[in-house]
């Protein structure tokens, strides 16, 4: 827990150096997502994807979920980290590492926490192809401002 | 009191301003701060469909019963796609 | 499938180079994990590990489930190196890295490959403690050789 | 005929060698084969369960009914711990 961490950055990111942060001495095994940029959705091509985030609201939003992830997994440490700007194809947009004493914890930790993210964290990816761009809204209705 | 609103991605698209600044008598309820944006900016309910807009309150989401008083920073946005 | 690899070495392993060496224009997410050595097991304390391996042998395992993964999974891509030798506490014995179009396939087929990869792959690990050392049994009996 | 027959680990250490020469007189059972063997190097069956033990012919995991012929890579080994 203590060495857990989450960062948004301009940069391009290094997954091999985020996974090793979180590297303790009664670690056994650390699970890493890196998520990249696809050529292909649905069959339409991608030129490149730009992101933007709500950065003090997604870095709360990304504490919360190591909070949760440390309440609900038997892991030692979590790092996420998102960048944001323009990626081309295969760059990576986001990684998180997630270590444990042993893999199964790490293995559900990892999957729950992208799946979280991708669900509350405020940051938002527009999708460029040749002959125009998206923004592309996410499925969550979970997190949506009540009203009727 | 004055609050600042930021838009992001689509809804900074469809403002046309990434931040504006709003006025308001007295505190309010966040749902009725957000009604005010809606009429200020008619392009938000006009672009998107008001149901699937996110709303936070201080880098919180915003269930819509806060009460926004002077300072706060509000926020108005789709649903997220990052990752 | 292409670019997918096995391989044995006897020098420290580059997770984020064997990570991004599968990465595909058609993907979008690559799994990997990271095994290490464990200072603690069962309470007791490990000063290093020493890795052995029946190397032509392991090779063909890894191929299997290689081919295995890919028959189940709706994955792009495997990539798996194992290191031999001796490890201090930290150092990377595995990294099993696998792309995919969509994250669940990778999280999924990355899991089943350490596992069976424990199970089957002809590699034994000795434990060195402050005073004394253990080769590790299995607990596979599955591929054991049947008598009576 | 003669195959090489190797050990690791702790195979290795209960036979004091990593790698062996056997001679048989014509073409025999992996599961005979196997028991010379044993017979050759009792501490396997000293230091070892038999049952845990495996075997691998030519660098496949064999069932025992493989038919052993000059050449051949045997390996006898305990149930492996890589990863």
């Amino acid at each position: 827990m203590k060495q857990s961490f989450c960062e948004i950055t301009n940069k391009p990111l290094d997954i091999g150096e985020i996974a090793r942060r979180i590297v303790l001495p009664e670690c056994g095994a650390t699970v890493t997502l890196d998520g990249y940029v696809r050529q292909f959705t649905k069959g339409r091509e991608t030129n490149y994807l730009v992101y933007e985030g709500y950065e003090p609201m997604a870095l709360k939003e990304m504490e919360k979920l190591i909070l949760k992830a440390h309440e609900e997994f038997e892991i030692a440490n979590v790092g996420i980290v998102h960048r944001l700007g323009k990626m081309e194809i295969g760059e990576t947009s986001v990684v998180i590492s997630v270590s444990s004493p042993h893999r199964r914890a790490a293995f559900a930790a990892c999957e729950w926490l992208i799946k979280e993210l991708k669900r509350t964290v405020p940051i938002w990816k527009k999708e460029v192809y040749a002959d125009g761009e998206t923004w592309i809204e996410g499925d969550s209705q979970e997190k949506k401002f009540a009203r009727e | 009191m004055k609050v600042k609103v930021l838009f992001f991605g689509a809804t900074a698209d469809s403002v046309g301003e990434r931040e504006v600044e709003f006025s308001f008598d007295e505190s309010i309820r966040a749902e009725t701060a957000l009604e005010k944006i809606f009429a200020e900016h008619p392009n938000l309910v006009k672009n998107h469909d008001k149901k699937s807009l996110h709303f936070s309150v201080n880098q919180e989401y915003a269930s819509g019963d806060e009460i926004i008083t002077d300072g706060d920073e509000l926020a108005v946005f789709t649903a997220v796609s990052g990752g």
